[in-house]
């Protein structure tokens, strides 16, 4: 029952001392406020919803959400989930970092976390958790698989906008294509878009055209025009954040899959056992199953690449390899 | 000649009342037109005129009241029952479509079709040709509507009528906007068309017009009819009076002046119209203080070219300008008011007015940004205000009320508020372009009482008018305009309206000074 | 029947009168109309409407804290629409005001972050560079208009998306740009223009604020001199419309451009000012937020709205600045309101958008509600008389 | 050489064709004196529309005409208010832009189980390419001729509609209500019931428009896809002087810088710039190619002025 809930809860801080005291006999409240992309970005907002479904599911967890329209919604919608009594509040995405960085320095008492934070120079206090994944691990390893398995010796990678986050994406692929094969070429392009997917198409056409015979796109909406061309052109493309093989089952023939939802899971069960690691960010990568590549790959992907694949995994987390997440780490290495 | 058929009543409006929300525009008027008659309307503006012809057109539903057209009675809730009955309709304020062509605008609801809704122009074209051949209306159809003159705008509009096999045309002011030659043809046209058995209604003020065309006449003043008189029986005066309850005069009081100094001198000056093309070509004229010039022609002949020019609203091309001795060619609107000179343009409601401010902003046009009205930039409302009041009085604007928008004025006082605008400007030049179109006699009479008080206090008057009663009335000199020349000037006294429409054919006489 | 006296009406009778005089009455007639296509879509997707307005209502009103956010999102979009209205007035149609937003924002982010001065110098120059900058932006629109006749509904549509670009070519830059992210630096405290900013953050701000509920509250927001800047503005463009030569001047263009040539006004000159202060408008708007919200710009995938917004903001407002100051709250009391939805109920925000879209619809249609209320009265005089 | 060309052409008519319906969509509309900002609001819910009927049904066409119906029912709102009820066309406008994205996720959720994308359609079942696989792929004439149908059926519309509104009985009947209504009605023209039709047949387009990049450009819908394409479309309207073929040339302007910022941002091109620099090509070429050569473009006079029978 929650009609004017989030009116009749005026001292939030009170609720969440009982919380900590019996938190096996509350149920234990978490919700997440999504960024401009909302809640069904077939995405990162949507993975973290579903990290939240299953905290309901199997952690018996009472969940939520917020979606933002712009950024300045960010602050107020972490406020309305404060005021609804929760006991862990999710910003999803890195443009909240200043709002929730805000908000937790407001309220210590109530309990954060971030997703992708871009913390910078700042100090990350006591009640907030941020969690980053090395999406270069994981695009690495579909790196690695487009290495292998081109024809044409020559792939693409096509970005949505040329920043740093993207980056991370951009290099590790272009480091895993060179670590499976030094010859194959790199076609980059940026869409400047995540949203274009005329753009994102004509892009991926144009690599096809020149020779690539597999594209990989971290350009969000844009990318669904290169998953596009790769099915008209029926050439391959490796998806992003999620398994993307449904878009085109015969062509997308494995995805850098960044586990939000793994990540919140695994968040929300340390809040439950009592250890949420406040001050920390934690670094979800390979190594916690935090990113990774879709469990569909062994439709198209060999056998045989996908156990060289296992061990480069192991590689990383050995620390044997170290993969790059930016223009000048890249440079350095390959 | 007259051809009526007096046991065939073709229209009988009975009681017919219209009301606009409170305001009652026609209080139960009846009107009997017969077949073949040419039936008048005669009324100030504003009487209910339009409304009445409207209301046969089924453009507007009666309050009450109903219609027998040839004895039967018919609910005309749409212009296609009307078209359907027999009735065309020529609005006062012509009904076309400016970028279409002739043809187009002619068979535009009833157009002759081929396969696919293609429409055969060809066919449409032909039967332009072939009605307009029949009554004498020689228009080109493939001309596009802003590419003719009036004129033949007007016939246009007739030929829209004719083409739907209107038995009866209404004609709503025809000749408003018309030259004299065209009023001339129009009147032929009207023979010709009772002549085929077709019955005319015709609005106008021009009480000549009526006693040269019409066999009856209703007169309406304030939504009552009047009377109904038998023209030939009745004169102008008798008809003058019914329609404004008092008695008017014709003739503009002036007393003989002396002209002063040169004030506006037009050396030479080309300009170019809409389609760069020449329309002004090589124009000299000199203007006085204590006298009004008047411009007379046929339109089409530079008239409005010439006009924007002087007023800063054309470039010219080459030639010069000067007022008072100062050079002003290609000067702004503001300089040009700077410099004195002040003008009542052509088209009131598309340059004279901003038809949404009010009476008193109206009345700042030009002076908004100076003392009393503004200081430093901020708008003094009070003395606006009282300013408009004065301006009102004076020039006996209805209602008197400076709060009300523009819009809501009638055509009159529209006219009125620029006059006493331009007027009280005291400039040194004054240009009056068709200052009394589509006025009614009062409100003509007060236009060109203001024109002569101008003259009267040394003043500058340019009149450039296409109604040559008006020209010959109220000027000093005459100028004839022809094909962006002036080609012949002569004195009032001395004209005659035969040998200036000469001139204005192109007959004139050059080197006449 | 026809004789009835002014005292005989019912209360109803004069309500129904009443509304039917004033756009404020179709307004609020609109308004509830809204609520009602609202509450039917709410019921499709198995909702009860009931409750659901309950936590809107209450999610609005029912803490100082929720006010002040609904009047910190009101600001940048009561300052768009003042911008539009303006250019409406004025007889120009500002779809750009999104794209001038944009510029205003990188104008304060850039002066508020390398300029360093004190606040009382700072903060009018963080302002006036992003309404100058803006002005200028909006400028181009009414160059192009005046000199080119290009429509400037084309015009400020592409400078939108070129400002968009700049943008985000502007935020990459080295050292403007915070190291590792794709946000650029915030702007110095000194051009921060929260209300008690420094004071909230201080232990003793801190203190003395937990121990007041009402600006506790209120203060924990985010809450800051933009609003009140938002009400000047709009008295000045009232002011300035009504009571000046400059507004007569751009008004008589707007009404009737043939006229106030004729008048000697210089019409070119006048869509460009009108241009430039439209475009100030909206710029104003950007710099407020970056100085009130934001502090630093980002980089943009995607239209923000602020200037969308903003015209169905100026619409609903009826272009006047007091309509605008109340249709602005409303709008934001709609969004952030609707926003608590999902979280009390579970509801998709979309409806939210429906329902906007379905106020604005009918505030478009006095038409339509003078001739419900027509029936109503009708009826109500049927059962009168009977 | 020839295949950069060929890549730009194929670019630029994918890029223009859902541009040009919603263009044509604008220019009925306007001609019959009815703005209509709306038509993002109509792309939009086309898109979705268009998506999932595809994706249901498995046949395009139907998808397809689906769309342009879910456009035309939008369009109506906009007709019943600015036609019947003399809304200001504008604010009616913004309505259908709040309307029709909200609709449309509110329907695609209702469609697929909460979600506000819809389900790929299968690349067989997608709009056909009628010349697919009749050149070898990626030689010129592939790149520019294989296109989806609805590619060839918006140049197609172009040429039924200048047709229409310039050949025929009904064309000249909208014009003529789009620059003076009055006329027309006096003549025995409905003006109401050419607005309501031009009014739906706008809608109608821009459904297809949405539909064009939903079923063919891509082949699912998300509440991204249409994003400022409306608005684009509308000034290409205008650009094009409301005409069909001026529209179609502005759409066409359009899709070729796009396709030159494809194609001068791939690596190997003669220069580099700066992707968001490059990003505003499009735009800033457009007010250039404005500014050269356009000047004063003309309205239909009566554009944006409710009726009023018995106004005077
Ligand atoms: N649609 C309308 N709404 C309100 N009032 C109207 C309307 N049409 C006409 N009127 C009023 O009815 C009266 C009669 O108008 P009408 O046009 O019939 O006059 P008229 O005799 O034709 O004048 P004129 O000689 O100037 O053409 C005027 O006062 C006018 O304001
Ligand atoms: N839109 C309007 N709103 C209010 N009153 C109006 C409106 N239009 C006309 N009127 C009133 O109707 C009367 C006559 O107006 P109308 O335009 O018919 O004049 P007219 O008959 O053409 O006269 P004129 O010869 O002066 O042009 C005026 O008194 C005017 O105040
Ligand atoms: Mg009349
Ligand atoms: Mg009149």
């Amino acid at each position: 029952g929650c009609g004017g809930g989030a009116a009749q809860d005026p001292a939030p801080e009170e609720d969440q001392e009982q919380v900590e005291d019996q938190p096996t006999e509350e149920q234990i409240k978490m919700a997440m406020v999504t960024d401009v992309g909302g809640v069904n970005d077939q995405s990162f907002n949507e993975s973290a919803w579903n990290g939240h479904k299953q905290a309901e599911a199997e952690l018996g967890f009472s969940v939520s959400y917020v979606e933002s329209e712009q950024d300045a919604d960010y602050e107020r919608n972490l406020e309305t989930l404060l005021d609804a009594g929760n006991d862990l509040i999710w910003g999803i995405g890195f443009m909240m970092t200043d709002a929730i960085l805000e908000a937790a320095e407001f309220n210590p008492d109530q309990k954060y976390a971030i997703i992708d934070p871009d913390f910078g120079e700042n100090v990350v206090p006591e009640n907030l958790v941020g969690v980053l994944f090395k999406a270069e691990e994981g695009s690495f390893l579909v790196g690695y698989i487009a290495g292998k398995m081109t024809e044409t010796n020559k792939v693409g990678f096509v970005g949505g906008m040329d920043f740093p986050v993207i980056h991370g994406f951009h290099y590790g692929f272009m480091a895993g294509v060179k670590h499976a094969n030094p010859d194959a070429e790199v076609l980059v392009q940026y869409a400047d878009s995540f949203v274009d997917a005329a753009r994102g198409k004509a892009i991926a056409n144009q690599m096809y055209q020149q020779g690539a015979d597999i594209v990989f796109h971290a350009a969000g909406g844009a990318g669904d025009g290169v998953i596009e061309a790769a099915r008209e052109q029926d050439k391959y493309a490796i998806g992003v954040d999620e398994d993307q093989n449904h878009l085109a089952p015969d062509h997308v023939i494995t995805s850098a899959m960044k586990r939000v939802d793994n990540a919140i899971f695994m968040v929300a069960e340390m809040l439950k056992d009592g250890d949420y690691a406040g001050g920390e960010t934690k670094v979800f990568g390979l190594a916690d199953g935090g990113v990774g590549i879709a469990p569909t790959s062994d439709k198209h992907v060999p056998a045989e690449i996908l156990e060289e694949v296992k061990q480069v995994e192991q590689e990383i987390i050995a620390g044997k390899i170290v993969v790059p997440n930016n223009k000048d780490d890249y440079e350095a290495n390959y | 000649m007259r051809n009526i058929d007096f046991d065939c009543k073709v229209i009988e409006m009975k009681d017919i009342v219209k009301k606009f929300g409170d305001f009652t525009a026609n209080d139960d008027i009846n009107l009997t037109v017969h077949k073949g008659e040419v039936h008048a309307l005669l009324g100030e503006n504003g009487a209910g005129k339009s409304t009445l012809m409207n209301i046969l057109y089924g453009l507007y539903q009666p309050t009450s009241g109903e219609i027998l057209i040839k004895g039967e009675k018919v609910d005309i809730t749409d212009p296609n029952i009307a078209i359907k009955k027999g009735i065309g309709m020529v609005h006062q304020h012509f009904m076309l479509v400016e970028p279409f062509t002739v043809a187009e605008n002619i068979v535009l609801g009833m157009e002759p079709t081929a396969t696919l809704g293609k429409i055969n122009i060809k066919k449409a074209i032909q039967d332009v040709e072939e009605i307009s051949n029949r009554y004498g209306l020689y228009v080109n159809p493939k001309d596009k509507i802003y590419d003719i003159t009036v004129g033949m705008q007007q016939r246009v509009e007739i030929l829209k009528a004719l083409y739907r096999g209107a038995e009866i045309l209404i004609l709503d002011e025809p000749t408003a906007v018309l030259t004299p030659q065209e009023i001339k043809e129009l009147i032929t046209i009207m023979r010709n068309l009772t002549q085929e058995g077709k019955t005319i209604i015709i609005i106008t003020h021009k009480l000549k017009e009526i006693k040269e065309a019409a066999d009856y006449c209703t007169i309406i003043r304030r939504g009552k009819r009047i009377d109904t008189v038998e023209v030939s029986n009745t004169s102008e005066t008798e008809l003058a009076d019914k329609m404004v309850g008092r008695e008017v005069s014709f003739k503009v009081d002036k007393e003989d002046k002396e002209r002063g100094r040169l004030a506006l001198r037009i050396d030479n000056l080309v300009v170019k119209d809409n389609r760069n093309v020449e329309a002004v070509k090589g124009l000299s004229l000199e203007v006085f203080t204590g006298e009004i010039l008047g411009v007379a022609g046929v339109d089409g002949n530079g008239q409005t070219e010439l006009i924007e020019a002087l007023t800063g609203l054309r470039r010219v091309e080459r030639g010069k300008v000067e007022v008072n001795g100062i050079d002003v060619t290609n000067n702004t609107p503001r300089q040009i008011i700077d410099n004195k000179m002040a003008s009542i343009p052509e088209d009131r409601q598309k340059r004279g007015l901003v038809l949404e401010y009010t009476v008193a902003e109206n009345m700042i046009l030009e002076n908004y940004a100076r003392e009393p009205f503004a200081r430093k930039g901020i708008l003094n409302k009070t003395a606006i205000n009282k300013f408009a009041r004065e301006l009102i009085k004076k020039f006996d604007v209805r209602p008197e009320d400076e709060t009300i928008k523009a819009k809501a004025l009638s055509g009159g006082n529209q006219q009125k508020v620029i006059i006493a605008r331009e007027v009280t400007n005291d400039p040194d030049v004054l240009i009056a372009a068709q200052p009394t179109r589509g006025l009614d006699v009062g409100a003509i009479e007060f236009v060109h009482k203001s024109l002569v008080e101008q003259r009267d206090k040394n003043k500058a008057v340019l009149l450039v008018s296409l109604e040559l009663d008006e020209v010959m009335n109220v000027s000093d000199r005459i100028a004839v305009i022809y094909e962006g020349q002036i080609v012949g000037i002569v004195d009032a006294k001395d004209a005659d309206e035969n040998t200036l429409g000469l001139m204005m054919a192109g007959g004139g006489n050059k080197d006449e000074k | 029947m026809k004789n009835k006296t002014f005292a005989d009406k019912t209360f109803a009778d004069k309500t129904i009168a009443y509304l039917t005089k004033g756009t404020l009455g179709f307004s609020i007639i609109s308004i509830f109309l809204g609520f009602i296509i609202g509450a039917i879509i709410l019921a499709i997707a198995g909702f009860n409407p009931i409750q659901a307005y309950g936590v809107m209502i209450s999610g609005v009103i029912s803490r100082p804290s929720y006010i002040a956010w609904t009047i910190i999102g009101s600001t940048p979009i009561i300052i768009t629409a003042l911008s539009i209205a303006f250019a409406f007035k004025t007889g120009l149609f500002n779809i750009g005001a999104e794209g001038q937003f944009i510029i205003g924002g990188i104008t304060a982010a850039i002066v508020g972050y390398f300029v360093e001065l004190p606040s009382f110098l700072h903060i009018p120059l963080v302002l006036l560079a992003a309404m100058t900058a803006a002005g200028l932006w909006g400028g181009i629109a009414g160059f192009l208009k005046a000199k080119f006749g290009v429509h400037e509904v084309i015009s400020t549509i592409m400078l939108n998306w070129i400002a968009l670009y700049l943008n985000n070519y502007i935020v990459l830059i080295e050292g403007f740009r915070r190291a590792t992210s794709q946000r650029t630096h915030e702007i110095q405290r000194t051009a921060n223009i929260v209300i008690l900013e420094q004071w909230k953050r201080s232990p003793e701000g801190r203190e003395w604020l937990r121990g007041h509920d009402f600006f506790g509250d209120a203060l924990r927001t985010p809450l800051n001199w933009g609003f009140v800047i938002a009400i000047i503005l709009a008295i000045i463009v009232w002011y300035t419309l009504n009571k000046t030569t400059l507004g007569y001047e751009l008004k008589a263009v707007g009404y009737n451009r043939h006229a106030a040539e004729y008048g000697g006004i210089n019409v070119s000159r006048s869509m460009f000012t009108s241009m430039v202060i439209s475009g100030a408008l909206a710029g104003a708007a950007g710099g407020l937020h970056v100085m009130g919200i934001s502090k630093s710009i980002a980089s943009l995938a995607a239209m923000e709205g602020f200037g969308f917004n903003g015209i169905a903001v100026a619409l609903i407002g009826g272009n006047s600045s007091l309509g605008i100051i109340f249709s602005g709250l409303l709008f934001s009391a709609l969004q952030y309101g609707g926003s608590k939805i999902q979280p009390a109920l579970g509801a998709p925000s979309e409806v939210i958008h429906i329902m906007i879209g379905a106020i604005v619809f009918f505030i478009a249609m006095p038409k339509l509600i003078k001739y419900i209320l027509h029936n109503i009265k009708k009826k109500r005089g049927a059962k009168n008389a009977g | 050489m020839l295949d950069s060309l060929g890549f730009i052409i194929g670019t630029t008519l994918m890029y223009s064709t859902p541009l040009i319906y919603a263009a044509l969509g604008g220019v009925i509309t306007e001609n019959s004196g009815v703005t209509n900002i709306g038509l993002e609001g109509m792309m939009t819910i086309g898109a979705l529309i268009g998506a999932t009927v595809g994706f249901y049904s498995g046949n395009p066409w139907l998808g397809f005409l689906a769309a342009g119906l879910a456009g035309g029912v939008l369009a109506l709102f906009h007709a019943i208010a600015s036609v019947t009820f003399e809304a200001d066309q504008v604010v009616s406008g913004i309505a259908i832009n709040f309307l029709g994205p909200g609709l449309a996720l509110f329907l695609s959720r209702l469609f697929f189980e909460g979600a506000t994308m819809t389900k790929a359609i299968p690349l067989d079942s997608k709009m056909p390419r009628p010349l697919h696989g009749i050149f070898p792929r990626n030689s010129f004439l592939d790149l520019v001729f294989n296109q989806y149908a609805t590619v060839y059926m918006a140049f197609l519309l172009v040429f039924v509609l200048w047709y229409l509104l310039y050949r025929t009985k009904l064309g000249l009947r909208i014009r003529a209500v789009g620059e003076h209504p009055r006329a027309a009605d006096t003549l025995g023209v409905n003006i109401y019931r050419i607005r309501y039709l031009c009014v739906i047949l706008s809608g109608v387009f821009a459904g297809f428009g949405g539909a064009s990049m939903s079923l063919a450009i891509v082949s699912n819908f998300r509440p991204t896809l249409v994003s400022g394409h409306g608005f684009i479309a509308l000034a290409a309207m205008i650009f094009g002087k409301w005409k069909p073929q001026g529209a179609m040339w502005a759409c066409l302007l359009f899709g070729v810088s796009n396709g030159l910022v494809v194609y001068l941002g791939r690596a190997d091109a003669p220069f580099q710039i700066s992707v968001q620099i490059l990003s505003m090509l499009p735009y800033v070429l457009t007010l250039i190619v404005l500014m050269g050569f356009v000047g004063r473009a003309s309205a239909p006079a009566a554009v944006g002025v409710p009726y009023e029978k018995g106004e005077r």
